[in-house]
């Protein structure tokens, strides 16, 4: 990624996201938060991760925080009326912001790939394809339009997201199909308690296709 | 065909009643019957074999312990488990009569379906665990049976007696096994048999003996012996069939069946041998005496069983397993003819159990009488029945042991006499001395072939070559004429004062109440329950309150109390507070984890 | 978080904290080759994450809607009914 | 990032979304108005023509004056809105419509003679193509739920709320119902599964290549229901009827856009069409086939231009049929609209919850049953 993209995005990201907290009408944080979204979406494709990136627009901009809209809509929530700040509560904030802020820094500055730079990572086509290789000699499933790909330089990022999660975490992918099946169940049970509320039980359901 | 089959047939047969056929008490009993026939026929089909296998490794810690469920097919198993097959198997057939009017019948043959296999399988353990749970098994059965009536407060109360009475003999029995287990390393019969053949290393004489005593409180308990032998008596509230079955014949034989089993435990220890010789003695006495002044049928002949295991008990102890098997084999036989005898009569009196309520039975129900009365006699050791051989066997052993014990034994042996002939004097002869007695009516043919083919057996199963067949232990014994003589005497004298003292009498000559009253023995427990108990109670309410609920419960409470008061400032039920908190924490974890590493 | 007391805001904010670390688990796992290839170890428990971030968003929001129903109210200075 | 590559995609991008999709988004709206004329008996606009003379030419300035009025119109803003939100929600229905036909593949390589690579006629290359429309459509989402709740009236919350629930609900259908195609093809970029499609016949139409197989006839039964289901949803997605509850006139007057006059109003519009342009274009591309003609002739018309100066031809042949194929599937669009009539709301989440999404799943196994059996 350009390093004027990557500002780009990095202010797009950090602003809204500083954006959501500051702003006190909900409507506009939850707007603020899916432009931030979208910038953290261009940095993953930034990062050639496309898949997840992807993946972070769909669900969290195009899917979540559509609910959340909803649901400001549906309360009708208005402004938070501006109170006076307990100024020793504010301190404190503040504080402990500044001093993870620090520690994340002392752990950057001590980190190596802290100051590299993704030229200095670049993807190794050749050692990825001669290793697939291996592997499919001994056995171990690989997908073949992946190698393909790879040999044409392109990194097919869906394909081999994919080869990773159907072969190494295929039973974390099933228990988190569970965990959204009791996510779904509990949203409706929650949803439906004093009169039925269509809205809240059905979209909150619709997470479970887009995983 | 395996012996497992023995376990399972009882086993399937709990199932089947309790999961299916639960609603029609006549289907149970079918399906009880069949499987009890069944445990016979596959015995007499494994007669001529004889196998230990090991069904599967049941336990195995390391190799510091092993439980195997294994099974013994050995004479001993063959001869124990024919006796309780056939017993069981009449006992069934009669009780089809006798419970015949009986709203839970089939909770009555389930029960008596779960005996079954918890008696097989004590009987056919090959080593102590696998026999210890058998043995509470029996012990639930039991207790079941008992108290079947359990609306009766009388029968309810005599099965929590039964129970927690074998419960302190089970705590023996369970302290023996783990001290066993700790000597030896080994909890199976054949693994302490060669640890006993290679020299018991590593124990002294003294923990030995304590172990086989330990193992023969279990016996005490189970069998009934003094001092915990005041359960039996009251466990003739039960129905008679079950009395006959469990509380003559198997179940408190399993206590002499244990001993046996674990007999060369007994041989290795003098003075173990001497007192389970002694404690048997002394039982085989007590329970005479006692039996003499009793009124109700069913004690009477309790008593008499109680003796009779104290007979066997003695013998035992004397350091003859075969002779106290061979008369536990005659005693199943005519004692479960007179449980069952007394069953009929009862059954015929309309439940009418004093026997100061009976007399003139003998034209009434004279199949009954000729049986009661072989029964009888050999009980009483009439020359030449079954009850003769073992008797003799015993008396003889008792003889060349211990003269003292012989003496007892003689003694014990008179008693008997007098108080089976009282017994039969007062129900059977004279006139009837209640309405209900004079309107009995001989039982049913169901009821009675029962009683004919155990008449025929307490004849001659003594015998050398029909005990030979049934696969009885027999005794090494030689005739002699000492101890016939001696047997025959007091048979006669002890006979003949029982006519002379009660034909014709209407109610008791003379009561000696030492004897009526059991020698108090129930009050002695009673009072040493309610005092020692009790102040044994007082002193822990006392360390309870001080140490447990003071200290530990409530110094912990107060401890809580005080935490969480503490703690109750930080719980503002804030959100925010709590993120801060949060916050914090990750600040500190960070700190510490990264840079202070 | 701490200064915004609406519930829904709260909520947003967690998202906000779950994104930045899974930035950080996107970076490691772009910048760790693994057989010459990005270390999609690291994107799988992104992808992980943004699921049960989605389920629980969803729990979130119905909890804050059975909360409003019955409260009137998600501002999280006046719900703290848990402390007693 | 070399020069080359932003002038391509400068051009393609201009090409394609100004040059084709506008101009197309306009003039569908005049043959939807003509078409659902003659369907109902009627004539529909036939009179603008050139300006200042008689020449009717059909009515086909029709869009440009209808252009031209929304943007003379006064640009009036109600008092009662939220400023901000009012102004800006028809451009994020505009913009997301937009920005998906970034990865729709609208022609063959173009093959230049003084070039030495082709051009590949699609403006972003992606892999991760379907994802891509799926991910940008949904937040389309936002301009109508704000248009919807900056309004601050109470019809077009009403129907602010309805579109989105609506629109999130047949996501998941839609999302569901293309995965079968992608099982077979094994590729997520759309111009992958185009070029295999033109070898290997078409999804829907196998008949060439290795299309004769038995499989391929066999998938015909999870492709013909995923490309229904995929194709509802569609009509869903777009708010088109019989599905446009969002915006029905009898209970909600117009909907979300009900405060809205002139150009904002005119944005949502072709925000509409643009949504079903490209719509019909994914749906083209995926089981139609795309820019491809049937039959394998493809490789016949491939094989007359290769190597000479008319290299290009096959190219914007192929870009022309592309467009035949849209055109043909907004025509269906259109008759739909024409006959059907509108379904109540309970019966649209009905069917979206209850028969779409399961027969969507119980397809995915079909398909994955025939791949591995077959």
């Amino acid at each position: 990624m350009p390093l004027p993209l990557f500002i780009l995005f990095s202010a797009l990201t950090l602003g809204f996201a500083v954006a959501v907290i500051a702003n006190r009408n909900p409507v506009t944080a939850a707007l603020c938060l899916v432009v931030s979204f979208v910038g953290l979406a261009a940095l993953f494709i930034g990062l050639s991760a496309f898949f997840i990136g992807i993946v972070q627009i769909l669900v969290y901009a195009g899917a979540v925080m559509v609910l959340f809209l909803f649901i400001i809509m549906l309360m009708d929530i208005e402004e938070e009326e501006r109170k006076h700040f307990d100024r020793l509560r504010t301190a404190g904030g503040i504080a402990v912001g500044i001093g993870v802020a620090f520690l994340i820094g002392g752990v950057l500055w001590d980190f190596d790939y802290g100051k590299a730079s993704l030229d200095d990572v670049p993807v190794q086509f050749e050692a990825a394809i001669t290793l697939r290789e291996a592997d499919a000699d001994s056995g171990i499933v690989r997908s073949a339009n992946a190698t393909a790909a790879l040999r044409e330089g392109r990194l097919k990022d869906v394909a081999l997201v994919g080869e990773k999660l159907f072969n190494d975490y295929n039973l974390h992918l099933q228990m988190i199909a569970v965990l959204i099946l009791i996510a779904t169940i509990g949203v409706v049970t929650l949803g439906k308690k004093d009169s039925p509320a269509p809205d809240s039980g059905s979209s909150g359901g619709d997470k479970a296709s887009e995983s | 065909m395996s012996p497992a089959l023995l376990l399972l047939l009882p086993l399937l047969s709990v199932v089947v009643i309790f999961f299916g056929t639960k609603w029609s008490g006549t289907l149970s009993a079918l399906v009880s019957v069949a499987s009890v026939a069944g445990s016979l026929g596959v015995t007499l089909a494994l007669f001529s074999t004889d196998s230990s296998m090991v069904a599967m490794n049941w336990i195995a810690l390391g190799d510091v312990l092993q439980v195997d469920i294994g099974l013994r097919w050995d004479r001993l198993a063959r001869g124990m488990m024919f006796v309780v097959t056939l017993v069981g198997t009449l006992v069934h057939v009669f009780s089809l009569a006798y419970m015949r009017e009986d709203e839970a019948k089939a909770r009555y043959f389930g029960c008596l379906s779960l005996f079954m296999f918890s008696m097989t399988g004590i009987v056919l353990a090959d080593n102590l665990v696998m026999m210890f749970i058998f043995w509470e098994l029996v012990g639930v059965s039991s207790y079941l049976l008992i108290g079947h009536w359990f609306t009766k407060a009388s029968a309810a109360d005599a099965a929590k007696k039964a129970f927690i009475t074998n419960r302190i003999g089970d705590f023996g029995f369970l302290i023996g096994i783990l001290m066993l287990f700790g000597l030896t390393g080994t909890v199976s019969f054949t693994g302490l048999e060669n640890w006993l053949a290679g020299g018991h290393a590593g124990a002294s004489a003294g923990l030995l003996t304590a172990a086989a005593l330990c193992l023969f409180c279990g016996a005490v308990g189970k069998s009934a012996q003094a001092p915990l032998h005041v359960w039996l008596p009251d466990a003739m509230e039960g129905p008679t069939p079950v009395s006959a079955l469990i509380h003559a014949a198997t179940m408190v034989a399993a206590g002499v069946f244990m001993l046996v089993r674990v007999g060369f435990l007994i041989e290795a220890s003098e003075t173990a041998g001497l007192v389970i010789a002694w404690v048997g003695g002394f039982t085989a006495l007590l329970a005479a005496l006692m039996a003499t002044q009793q009124d109700d049928i069913k004690k009477i002949l309790a008593y008499s069983t109680l003796s009779q295991l104290g007979y066997m008990v003695m013998v035992v102890g004397l350091g003859s397993g075969e002779a106290a098997m061979f008369h536990l084999y005659t005693h199943a036989f005519f004692k479960a003819l007179l449980f069952l005898g007394a069953g009929a009569i009862i059954y015929a009196c309309h439940h009418e159990q004093n026997i100061w309520k009976m007399g003139g039975l003998k034209t009434r129900m004279p199949i009954t009488f000729a049986a009661f009365g072989i029964g009888t006699l050999a009980l009483i050791a009439f020359p030449f029945t079954s009850g003769f051989f073992s008797k003799e066997a015993i008396l003889d052993i008792a003889l060349h042991e211990n003269k003292l014990l012989f003496l007892i034994a003689a003694g014990v042996a008179f008693l008997t006499a007098f108080y089976m002939s009282r017994l039969l004097v007062v129900t059977f002869l004279g006139a009837p001395r209640s309405e209900h007695a004079g309107h009995a009516k001989e039982v049913s043919v169901i009821m009675f072939v029962p009683l004919l083919i155990l008449a025929f057996l307490s004849v001659v199963a003594g015998y050398k070559p029909v005990a030979e067949l049934l696969q009885a232990q027999l005794p090494d014994v030689h005739w002699n004429w000492f101890v016939f003589f001696v047997s025959l005497a007091t048979m006669l004298a002890g006979a003949g004062l029982g006519f002379l003292r009660y034909l014709d009498k209407r109610s008791e000559p003379k009561v000696i109440p030492v004897l009526a009253n059991k020698f108090y023995f129930d009050e002695a427990y009673g009072w040493a329950v309610r005092n020692l108990q009790d102040g044994l109670a007082w002193v822990v309410r006392g360390l309870d309150a001080l140490f447990i609920d003071g200290l530990a419960v409530g110094g912990i409470t107060r401890l809580t109390e005080g935490v969480g008061c503490l703690f109750r400032r930080v719980i503002t039920g804030n959100l925010q507070a709590y993120s801060y908190l949060f916050g914090v924490g990750v600040f500190v974890l960070i700190y510490f984890t990264v840079f202070l590493r | 978080m701490i200064i915004r007391r609406s519930a829904l805001v709260i909520l947003m904010c967690l998202e906000i904290m779950l994104s930045a670390a899974n930035l950080a688990l996107v970076a490691f796992s772009r910048f760790r080759l693994e057989a010459g290839l990005p270390d999609y170890d690291g994107q799988m428990l992104v992808f992980f994450v943004i699921t049960v971030a989605a389920a629980e968003v969803a729990v979130g929001l119905a909890i804050v809607v059975a909360l409003f129903r019955s409260r009137r109210t998600i501002d999280v200075t006046t719900l703290t009914s848990m402390s007693h | 990032m070399d020069l080359g590559l932003i002038i391509s995609s400068a051009v393609k991008i201009i090409g394609f979304v100004f040059l084709m999709l506008m101009p197309m988004i306009a003039y569908i709206i005049w043959v939807e108005r003509r078409f659902l004329a003659i369907i109902q008996d009627r004539i529909g606009p036939n009179r603008v023509g050139i300006p200042w003379t008689n020449v009717g030419l059909f009515g086909l300035g029709q869009p440009i004056a209808d252009g031209l009025k929304s943007f003379l119109k006064e640009d009036f803003t109600p008092g009662h809105v939220n400023k901000f939100y009012y102004v800006i929600a028809p451009a994020l229905v505009m913009v997301p419509a937009l920005l998906t036909c970034a990865v729709l593949p609208f022609g063959r390589d173009l093959v230049l003679p003084f070039l030495d690579e082709p051009i590949r006629l699609v403006i972003a290359d992606l892999d991760i193509g379907p994802i891509w429309i799926f991910a940008i459509a949904s937040l389309g989402v936002y301009g109508i739920v704000l248009a919807g709740w900056a309004s601050n009236s109470k019809y077009p919350f009403l129907g602010g709320v309805r579109a989105t629930s609506q629109m999130i609900s047949y996501e998941i259908s839609l999302g569901l119902s293309i995965i079968p195609v992608l099982l077979l093809f094994q590729h997520l970029n759309l111009n992958d599964i185009v070029r295999y499609q033109s070898e290997h016949g078409w999804l829907l139409l196998p008949m060439w290549g290795d299309g004769w197989s038995v499989q391929r006839w066999l998938y015909l039964i999870p492709a013909g229901v995923a490309f229904i289901i995929f194709v509802v949803s569609m009509f869903a997605e777009t708010n088109r009827t019989p599905f446009d509850l969002p915006e029905c006139e009898t209970e909600l007057v117009a909907g979300y856009h009900t405060e809205y006059g002139s150009m904002k109003f005119a944005m949502f519009f072709m925000g509409e069409y643009a949504a079903m342009i490209i719509g019909s274009g994914l749906a083209v591309t995926l089981f139609l086939g795309g820019w491809s003609l049937p039959f394998g002739l493809d490789a016949l018309v491939l094989g007359v231009f290769s190597d000479t100066w008319f290299s290009w031809v096959p190219a914007l042949l192929s870009t022309g049929i592309f467009f035949l194929k849209i055109v043909c599937f907004m025509l269906f669009f259109i008759w739909v609209r024409g006959t059907l009539p509108r379904f109540r709301y309970d019966q649209l989440m009905k069917l979206g919850w209850i028969i779409f999404f399961e027969a969507a799943l119980a397809n995915i196994f079909i398909a994955a049953g025939i791949l591995m059996f077959a």
